[in-house]
């Protein structure tokens, strides 16, 4: 399989993720939406390193995002949580108190 | 021969003594005692008459040795102004005194230091008195300045000066907002007037290169005021001296009350009486007939303009006179009468007898300040304010016998009665008209001769008719305030006035009797006598003029008419009013007419129907719209979008998430859209004959031509962005011709086809030299040339330029060049591709070196 | 012989940060943990712009230059960054204080957002640009949401989270894929296969779309900038005002740093087909959108988070002129934003001097007469929206003056871009001019209380610093001038 | 090394403003001596460059040093003919400005004479600054300072009249930045270096196309600030809410700028544009002489009534300042310092009574002249110099413009549409008398009507010192204008014919480059020159 095959699936993963980000209301459920996304980028990389084998650039980024979606995961649902204490809820519809 | 004297420090004195009262009693008048006030008010002005009468006298004692002697004084260079042709103009504050001037001091000091002296009677119960002889020594000041200023612009120091006194003199009971209104009117139609003083004052210069009275004379003398003055689209062109003298005439009929600016006069007697006989009688309002005199010999050039002056001044005779006749109230009557009289005066100088015009100027001073002081003098008696109305007057001969005897000497001089004053001046004006049917070889003049006599004569009869209805009505039959009924009677036991008062009264009016024999007629009527004339002799130094006619029928004619018409006036008169207490006219004319009459003949009311009124609504309107309209358009409507469409903006800021990240996916679709689809901007560049066309290099692109856009690409995809091509004879597509605006730089592209093609009119022709039906030029390709042509000519105007070749026309530089079509396809990573195609202008011949290349291949040729 | 020297500045704050992280958990007293903070800041401020007149920097081991670049360019972003955060972080020593909730992992965050920031201005790796975007972009979602009782502060942070997280997922995406077109992580190679023409042209036109977006959306350019507002105006105001300074002039950095770095070859800068006038575009929007939206706002600190967006709009104006001239315009972006950065805090400073416990001033309404009763406490106030405003002289008005000279002198459709700028800015004026309004000439309605100003010597110290600057910056800008220039010219020679 | 007596110029009122920012609030007596203090001696030294020979046309006091080397901004000065007369007028005005207010201001001393200070530097550095990044600053300086008088001294709309003030003047400087870059970079790429100084960068001609645009931008700056017709609506509003000596100070010289700014900078930059436009500019000029004095004569509010007034006057410099010849220039120019006497002054009078009576409007008013005679005589002879009597200085100023006006463009003098704009603005003359006199009426004639007039207290001692100077200004420039005009005429003579070379150079270039005009200048002396704008007959193929 070539590389167009990976990029074919990871664009798909990503507009997946994309929609769902768009498309949700639960900000769980977007968060997924990111992870996913980031997942993707992950797939490219390591498609791409195949291309690239002189080094390990692709692969060592990949190890990077998977480290750094979790941090993210972490701040994000440590914000979720903080909302759904203000809020009773993690709609993101109800956070409409800054706008214009 | 001319004769300058140069600085006679005289001059100045004379000016600077009332000046010189004026600030003092201006400034601290209100805490002097009112005895040092007088001193001040009136010594300074007796003295400034006796440093007139010394300069006088040495004028005339050099009146043997230079035919134009004048005294001048160089004070200062006030500025200077710098003509386009380089020559600097000074303006200097200089004073002369001529035959002219000289004559117009004496009699301004004089009569005016009378109605000073007259004034310290007056005037002297009024709490603003010390205001009153400072605005007066002003005027003197002012008068004086207008009198000596040898140049126009120093003449307009006092011009304006004098009309400013008028405005403060007849707004001098300021609290009665009507007198005031009357002083603004004054000065307001006297600026009207003014503003053509201004532009006369340029074009005297602009062709003179100088200010001074006497340069412009000379100039005038010379001819230089000959050319044509082009007005503007309507084809005339009369000469640049007949354009300046419309324009000071304007002035003139402004300071001098004529039509159409006499309108301020009358309104003027809301002044106190001495005012109105000082200024508004003897001395400020003669001044346009001075300025006249002054520059005789520029007027005399112009029959045109003679003529607008002469039948100018008889309309004004007749309409004031007419006027006079039915008015009710002693200043009023005085005050068209002086209207009337500067009609005459203007009427002489527009005949070209400017000598006699001036002498009616030096007559009329006495008479008619004598009258009016006289009415003062009634209406001081009386204790009249205001105004005084002869209907309620009568009989005051017993009580008032100076008063009675000056204004009887002062009507009878005014009526032209044999051997006074007014006699001889107005028959000299009569004469001066009379002079003019016998132009046989100058069809203008001689009707306007005519249409002068015949008005002047009219207006001789009404003059002796009216003025003696007011001296019958006001001295004769009874006192009609006696028994003290009718409404606001005036007191009952009238008195004669004090010494102060009359003595000028008895001065003046011996002075209306006497003076007349200054200026004896050339030649006796009848007896056809030859008589010296002192006054001609004098004022030839000084003032131009046409020749005196020495023909006894003319004499005789402009005599008996004279003398008709003073008879034919006092009879009238006589018959209807004396010792009358009613007004017998009202049966005698029909009532309409007398009541618009009356009325003035509206002719205030006319003037703000149609021009005021409209004015003060344009200004309404403006006034609303600036605010309004205007505002709203450069400001607010502005900030109003502005504040709206962020109104609109901020409401993009809903507050949900989903939408926000929607926005942002629309971004990216934007950007994207921007890369997916190719851009190509086509740019060429000329090296000898070849053309090297390139398009910018995009990331992934790739590219192919068609130069000559045939249709076949010549190149095939390739990475290169550019080519290079050379072009023959075919690929022309037409021929486009460039203008270039000399003077703008502008520069313009004109297809150009077989069929004539107008060129942009701007172009072409200087937007001054531009007619309203130019369409300047039109042009067409004819085989290898282009042919240019003014639309309508015939074939053979038209200008034939070759192609490939520069040329000039009119105001643009004109080239041609064939033009070519390029294509070029770009195809981008994404495969999409895009076709742009650009029309080039190419700076050389094609085929070189025969242009017959260059012949189109259609009709339409550029598209 | 290489030597650390040149991160030294990075080093200094992770130290910093941890020896307060320490202090703070083992003290029990209230240390003055903001004069530290801002110490450490300041004095890494220092470095780096010591490091930065000297001129010679010592070579750094090539496993640090392979992510971080040591060069002036990086230096010049020190010392923005740091002097940012350490004024911001004296605002909060009084803001906090006031306000009640001062804890000490605020400064914790506050030098772990500066370090990741400065990462971020140094990054010339795909992957130290990720790193560093996250460090500091983590570190301001928690800054954000640190009032975490507040239902602004929360919705403001969830906002900037999820868009946040979504743009790094595109700019990630974009990374991807540019690694996949040219087989490199770093930008130097990048730029070489790049301007060699021989990356594929596909991926490469779809890696830099994504990687604009999801830079442009840090910087806050419209229409990524949707978060702006409202983050801005939920966070805490020092907050705010260290996103708008130093959090942006990151973004700007690493914007310079891709665009005119890894595609500052004429291709892919070119006027007609490349990135330039995506920039334009972009910049247009944010201008006239930053300045229109601002206009009709009610609240001092959402209008000046909008103007913000306006600031970053005049920005983009000098990074589109780079296609012509390449070191004048990106040294007219460096001083736009030590200007903007100093104005800035000068601006958000004083607004909050002007409120006081239980009063904090946000709204026009909020400041009306405080001006005349508080004269010297408002007099920053209208020397900081005066330089926003651009007029001289000031540091705002030098720094425009700059951006705009840039984008004449590259001449062309550029002149245009520069008179619209003009225009926007002028519309600018006017609510910038409505904070003097309030301050100086209105008073306030019947009930309502006048502002009293926070007595605070650290927000006054904040002030004082900053409000020098800016007029040091306005009448004698030589010198920042000279360093913005030696800056730029070491990264576009 | 000469005495920089321009850079202490400049330096003193800022050192004052901030001497005056430290002194404590309380000390409001000393505040004031203080502010007046300074500006006093900024008049004794401003009457010192009066003292320099102005016979020959260059700059005298020049002092030029770097500002910011690497974009060739330097801090250059000097003055002029053109320049000085405004100097004096602004150092002039300043001070009694300042003095009159303090009859009305009562608060906040301490920022006004602060303001004041920071608005007279502003002025005379952008009279002085010979280098266009600093004539900018300066520019935009003055303009803070004056919203803040407006805006917190004023009446009761005075925040939406100092935003507009402030807001129309920014919008049309803005534009004029961008032109000013232009201009720098387009010398740049010629020479090679950046360079603000005026001098340098006079050397640069420009084609025809960009001369337009670029001066539409300097025009746009400089007419809002005239105010020319139709940019004139924010000046009504400023100068009805500004307190008194805002009102004296805007229109006395802050109008001037605009005027100098196209003498300055515009016309010699942009010959060619200056030539094609100027006209439409004059015929605007014409336009608001007529305008503003059909707009002046319905007001009911004195002080609109004068700012309309000032639309007019200023549309009479405008006319002089295009009609691109000697007189009209000198005209003009000595117009704007009468303008500012007069106008000055008659807002130094509206200011007495409206801090007697806290009204304006004429239907409150008649009969003064019986309760304040003193009053009444210092308006009659403010009005007259107001509508150009004779012997007053507002006859000089409009007797040269109108003269130049009408020499203008052709050997004779009558050009048809110069001859038409001269016979229309003549008639402003006519309508000023009009306006000014319908004031005059409605304020002192008749009888006193209103009771509270009735008790109305003639001028003080410190209205009556700050009318005095402009008084004796009245009648000196009225009756000995040559002392003014001999400073002024030689410059003014060199700007024309450096003009004429100027724009013969521009419209013959089609690229930008660089001349070197002194030595142009002589060979275009010594071909004996070439009529301006006019075409030879030849050139008319007709």
């Amino acid at each position: 399989m070539g590389v167009g095959t990976y990029l074919a699936l990871a664009s798909v993963l990503f507009g997946i993720g994309a929609v769902g980000f768009l498309t949700r209301r639960n900000m769980l459920i977007q968060l997924m939406s990111i992870e996913l996304m980031l997942n993707s980028v992950n797939v490219v990389l390591l498609a791409f390193n195949r291309a690239y084998p002189a080094n390990h650039d692709g692969q060592v980024f990949a190890f990077f995002v998977i480290a750094v979606a979790a941090a993210e995961a972490a701040v994000g649902l440590a914000i979720l949580i903080a909302y759904y204490r203000i809020k009773k809820t993690i709609d993101t519809d109800d956070a409409s108190l800054l706008k214009y | 021969m001319q004769l300058e004297v140069p600085q006679q420090s005289l001059l100045l004195l004379i000016i600077l003594f009332p000046l010189g009262g004026a600030i003092i009693n201006g400034l601290i008048g209100r805490y002097m005692p009112k005895g040092l006030v007088t001193v001040v008010g009136v010594g300074t002005v007796a003295v400034s008459f006796a440093l007139a009468v010394a300069s006088f006298i040495e004028l005339y004692g050099l009146r043997h040795e230079a035919e134009q002697a004048t005294l001048t004084y160089h004070f200062y260079e006030w500025f200077s102004l710098k003509l386009p042709a380089g020559d600097v103009v000074p303006v200097n504050v200089r004073f002369m005194m001529d035959s002219l001037g000289g004559i117009m001091t004496l009699v301004v000091t004089g009569v005016g230091g009378l109605i000073h002296l007259y004034s310290v009677g007056y005037m002297g119960e009024d709490e603003g008195y010390a205001r009153f002889m400072s605005f007066l020594n002003l005027f003197m000041a002012s008068m004086l300045i207008l009198v000596l200023g040898s140049s126009v612009p120093v003449m307009f120091i006092g011009w304006e000066g004098v009309g400013l006194c008028s405005y403060l003199l007849i707004g001098f009971w300021y609290e009665n907002r009507d007198y005031a209104s009357a002083g603004r009117k004054a000065f307001v139609v006297n600026r009207i007037g003014d503003f053509g003083v201004l532009i006369g004052m340029f074009i005297l210069v602009g062709v003179a290169g100088s200010f001074e009275f006497t340069d412009i004379n000379a100039a005038a003398m010379g001819g230089q005021f000959r050319p044509d003055f082009p007005i503007w689209v309507s084809g005339v062109a009369p000469s640049l001296a007949t354009v300046a003298c419309v324009f000071l005439f304007l002035g003139c009929t402004g300071k001098s009350a004529q039509i159409p600016l006499y309108v301020w006069l009358p309104d003027a007697m809301a002044g106190p009486t001495p005012v109105s006989a000082l200024i508004h009688a003897a001395t400020m309002v003669t001044a346009g007939v001075y300025l006249c005199c002054r520059l005789s010999p520029l007027f005399i050039t112009s029959d045109v303009a003679m003529s607008i002056i002469a039948v100018t001044g008889t309309l004004t005779a007749l309409l004031a006179a007419s006027i006079a006749v039915v008015q009710r109230e002693m200043k009023k009557i005085l005050a068209y009468s002086t209207v009337s009289q500067l009609g005459f005066m203007f009427a002489a100088v527009g005949v070209g007898f400017f000598a006699a015009g001036f002498f009616h100027v030096f007559t009329h001073a006495f008479f008619k300040a004598c009258l009016f002081l006289g009415a003062g003098s009634v209406m001081h008696a009386v204790h009249a304010h205001g105004d005084a109305d002869i209907f309620k007057l009568g009989g005051l001969k017993k009580d008032l016998p100076i008063t009675r005897w000056t204004f009887l000497a002062s009507c009878l001089a005014i009526a032209g009665f044999p051997l006074t004053s007014g006699f001889f001046s107005k028959d000299e004006i009569l004469l001066g008209a009379a002079a003019q049917i016998y132009r046989r070889d100058d069809p203008l003049m001689t009707s306007v001769g005519w249409f002068t006599l015949i008005g002047l004569s009219l207006a001789a009869v009404m003059t002796a008719f009216y003025m003696f209805r007011l001296y019958f009505l006001t001295f004769t039959g009874d006192y009609r305030s006696a028994d003290q009924s009718g409404d606001h009677p005036y007191d009952a036991h009238p008195h004669e006035s004090p010494p102060s008062m009359s003595i000028p009264l008895i001065v003046l009016g011996i002075g209306a009797l006497v003076v007349g024999f200054l200026g004896l007629p050339h030649v006796m009527p009848i007896t056809g006598m030859h008589l010296p004339s002192w006054w001609s002799e004098w004022m030839h130094a000084s003032v131009a003029g046409r020749p005196v006619p020495e023909e006894l029928h003319i004499v005789n004619l402009a005599s008996g008419l004279a003398f008709g018409a003073m008879a034919i006036g006092i009879g009238g008169a006589w018959v209807l009013y004396r010792n009358k207490n009613t007004d017998a006219l009202t049966e005698t004319i029909p009532a309409r007419l007398y009541q618009l009459a009356f009325d003035k003949w509206r002719v205030d009311e006319l003037y703000a129907a149609i021009i005021v009124n409209p004015i003060k609504k344009i200004a309404t309107v403006a006034g609303r719209a600036d605010m309004t309209f205007v505002d709203a358009l450069m400001t607010r409507l502005p900030s109003f979008n502005v504040r709206e469409s962020g109104r609109i903006l901020s409401r993009m800021q809903s507050g949900v998430v989903q939408m926000y990240a929607a926005v942002m996916v629309v971004g990216v679709v934007a950007v994207l859209a921007w890369f997916w689809t190719p851009h190509s901007h086509i740019e060429a560049t000329f090296e000898d004959t070849s053309v090297e066309l390139t398009t910018p290099q995009g990331i992934g692109y790739e590219y192919r031509w068609d130069a000559n856009s045939d249709g076949e690409f010549d190149t095939q995809w390739d990475r290169v962005p550019g080519t290079t091509f050379e072009y023959a004879r075919d690929d022309i597509r037409g021929v486009a011709v460039f203008l270039s605006n000399v003077q703008s730089g502008v520069e313009r592209r004109v297809r150009v086809t077989e069929d004539w093609t107008p060129l942009p009119v701007e172009s072409v022709v200087p937007a001054d030299l531009r007619s309203p039906h130019d369409t300047g030029f039109e042009v067409r390709v004819d085989g290898q040339d282009l042919l240019f042509r003014r639309p309508g000519a015939r074939t053979k105007g038209e200008i034939r330029l070759p192609m490939g070749r520069d040329g000039r026309l009119g105001l643009a530089r004109v080239f041609a060049r064939p033009v070519v079509e390029a294509t070029v396809e770009v195809r981008n990573a994404f495969g999409n591709t895009r076709r742009a195609t650009k029309e080039i202008a190419l700076p050389f011949s094609v085929d070189a070196p025969s242009h017959a290349s260059l012949m189109p291949m259609t009709r339409e040729v550029v598209r | 012989m290489s030597s650390l020297m040149g991160v030294s500045p990075l080093l200094l704050l992770v130290a910093a940060g941890l020896a307060i992280m320490l202090v703070d958990a083992f003290t029990k007293e209230r240390a003055e943990l903001a004069l530290v903070t801002a110490a450490s800041l300041f004095v890494g401020a220092a470095l780096a712009g010591a490091l930065l007149v000297s001129g010679d920097i010592a070579p750094a081991p090539d496993l640090v230059t392979r992510y971080l670049a040591v060069d002036r360019l990086g230096l010049f972003f020190d010392v923005v960054i740091c002097v940012g955060a350490g004024l911001c972080a004296l605002l909060a020593g009084g803001y906090l204080r006031e306000h009640g909730f001062e804890r000490g992992e605020f400064y914790v965050l506050i030098i772990f957002t500066a370090f990741g920031a400065m990462v971020l201005a140094r990054a010339v790796d795909l992957l130290s640009i990720f790193l560093g975007l996250e460090t500091m972009s983590l570190g301001a979602y928690a800054l954000v949401a640190y009032r975490r009782t507040s239902a602004r502060a929360v919705e403001g942070a969830v906002k900037y989270f999820l868009l946040g997280s979504f743009a790094a997922a595109i700019l990630l995406f974009g990374s991807a894929l540019l690694y996949g077109a040219t087989g490199h992580t770093d930008l130097a190679g990048i730029q070489d296969v790049v301007a060699a023409g021989e990356a594929d042209a596909t991926l490469t036109i779809l890696a830099l779309v994504m990687l604009i977006v999801g830079l442009a959306f840090k910087v806050g350019a419209v229409p990524f900038h949707m978060w702006v507002p409202d983050s801005y105006e939920g966070a805490a105001t020092p907050v705010t005002t260290f996103m708008s300074v130093g959090v942006k002039a990151a973004a700007v950095a690493v914007l310079v740093r891709v665009l005119v770095g890894a595609f500052g070859d004429p291709v892919s800068m070119s006027l007609y087909t490349g990135w330039t006038p995506v920039i334009i575009v972009l910049s247009i929007a944010t201008m006239v959108y930053g300045n229109l939206a601002a206009l009709v706002q009610t609240s001092v600190k959402r209008m000046l988070a909008y103007s913000s967006i306006a600031h970053a709009g005049y920005i983009l104006v000098g990074l589109a002129a780079a296609h012509e001239v390449g070191s004048f315009a990106v040294s007219s972006v460096l001083y736009y934003i030590a200007a903007y950065t100093v104005s800035n805090v000068l601006a958000f400073g004083s607004l909050i001097l002007m409120g006081s416990k239980g009063k904090e001033a946000v709204s026009y309404d909020d400041l009306a007469g405080a001006g005349r009763r508080h004269p010297m406490a408002a007099f920053p106030f209208v020397i900081g929206v005066l330089s926003l405003l651009g007029m001289p002289p000031t540091a705002g008005f030098f720094g425009k003056y700059y951006v705009f000279s840039a984008a004449v002198q590259a001449g062309g459709p550029m002149i245009w871009l520069a008179v619209l700028g003009v225009l926007a800015s002028a519309v600018g004026a006017y609510y910038y001019l409505k904070v003097i309004v309030y301050l100086f000439m209105r008073e306030p309605e019947e009930d309502q209380p006048i502002a009293v100003p926070m007595q605070s010597m650290y927000v006054v110290a904040a002030l004082v610093l900053s409000g020098y600057y800016v007029m040091k910056m306005g009448i004698t800008p030589s010198r920042y001038l000279d360093w913005a220039v030696s800056a730029a010219s070491s990264f576009v020679g | 090394m000469t005495t920089q007596y321009l850079t202490w110029l400049l330096a003193l009122p800022a050192i004052s403003a901030l001497v005056v920012l430290l002194m404590p609030r309380s000390w409001e007596t000393a505040i004031k001596r203080f502010s007046i203090g300074a500006m006093l001696v900024e008049l004794v030294i401003s009457i010192r460059l009066v003292l320099a020979d102005y016979s020959d046309a260059g700059y005298h006091f020049v002092e030029h040093v770097t500002w910011v080397e690497s974009f060739g901004i330097s801090y250059k000065v000097g003055v002029d003919g053109l320049s000085l007369w405004l100097v004096i007028l602004t150092t002039l005005l300043s001070p009694i400005a300042l003095y009159a207010s303090w009859g009305s201001i009562t608060t906040r001393i301490k920022e006004y004479a602060f303001s004041f200070l920071l608005l007279e530097l502003g002025m005379l550095g952008a009279f002085v600054a010979l280098d266009l990044f600093l004539f900018y600053v300066f520019w935009e300086l003055m303009l803070v300072p004056m919203y803040l008088i407006i805006g917190v001294w004023g009446g009761k709309d005075r925040v939406y009249a100092a935003v507009k003030f402030f807001l129309y003047t920014m919008v049309g400087s803005l534009l004029m930045l961008i032109a000013i870059l232009y201009v720098v970079s387009s010398y740049q790429k010629l020479a090679g270096h950046y360079t603000f100084d005026l001098q340098e960068l006079s050397t640069l001609v420009l084609p025809a196309l960009p001369q337009y645009l670029l001066f539409a931008a300097f025009a746009l700056a400089f007419a809002i600030k005239v105010p020319m017709f139709p940019f004139h609506t924010w000046l009504p509003d400023a100068h009805v809410q500004a307190p008194t000596g805002g009102s004296v100070i805007l229109a006395a010289v802050l109008l001037k700028l605009g005027i100098y700014g196209f003498v300055r900078f515009a016309m010699p930059l942009f010959p060619v544009a200056s030539e094609a436009i100027g006209p439409i500019l004059a015929g605007l000029g014409v336009v608001g002489i007529i305008y503003g004095a059909y707009t002046a004569w319905v007001q009911r509010d004195l002080k609109k009534l004068i700012a309309y007034s000032s639309v007019s006057h200023m549309g009479f410099v405008l006319l002089g300042l295009f009609a691109m010849n000697r007189t009209g220039i000198s005209g003009a120019m000595l117009q704007m310092i009468n303008h500012g006497i007069s106008t000055g002054a008659l807002f130094l009078l509206v200011g007495a009574i409206y801090d007697r009576r806290h009204s304006r409007m004429l239907d409150d008013f008649g009969g003064l002249a019986k309760v304040m005679p003193w009053y009444a005589v210092f308006f009659v002879i403010i009005t007259m110099s107001s509508i150009g009597l004779p012997g007053t200085n507002g006859f000089i100023g409009e007797f040269m413009i109108l003269a130049g006006s009408f020499f203008s463009r052709s050997p004779i003098g009558f050009g048809s549409a110069w001859f038409i704009m001269t016979l229309l603005a003549a008639t402003g003359v006519v309508f000023a008398a009009v306006y000014m006199l319908h004031a005059v009426l409605r304020m002192f004639w008749g009888r006193v009507v209103h009771a509270e007039n009735e008790s109305l207290t003639d001028l003080n001692r410190r209205e009556v010192l700050s009318l005095l100077p402009l008084i004796v200004m009245v009648f000196w420039i009225g009756l000995y204008p040559k002392f003014f005009l001999d400073k002024m005429n030689p410059a003014v003579d060199s700007f024309v014919s450096e003009f004429t070379v100027r724009y013969h150079e521009g419209r013959r270039t089609s690229e930008p480059r660089l001349v070197d005009f002194e030595e142009l200048a002589d060979r275009f002396e010594a071909a004996g020159g070439l009529a301006m704008a006019q075409p030879t007959d030849e050139e008319v193929a007709r």
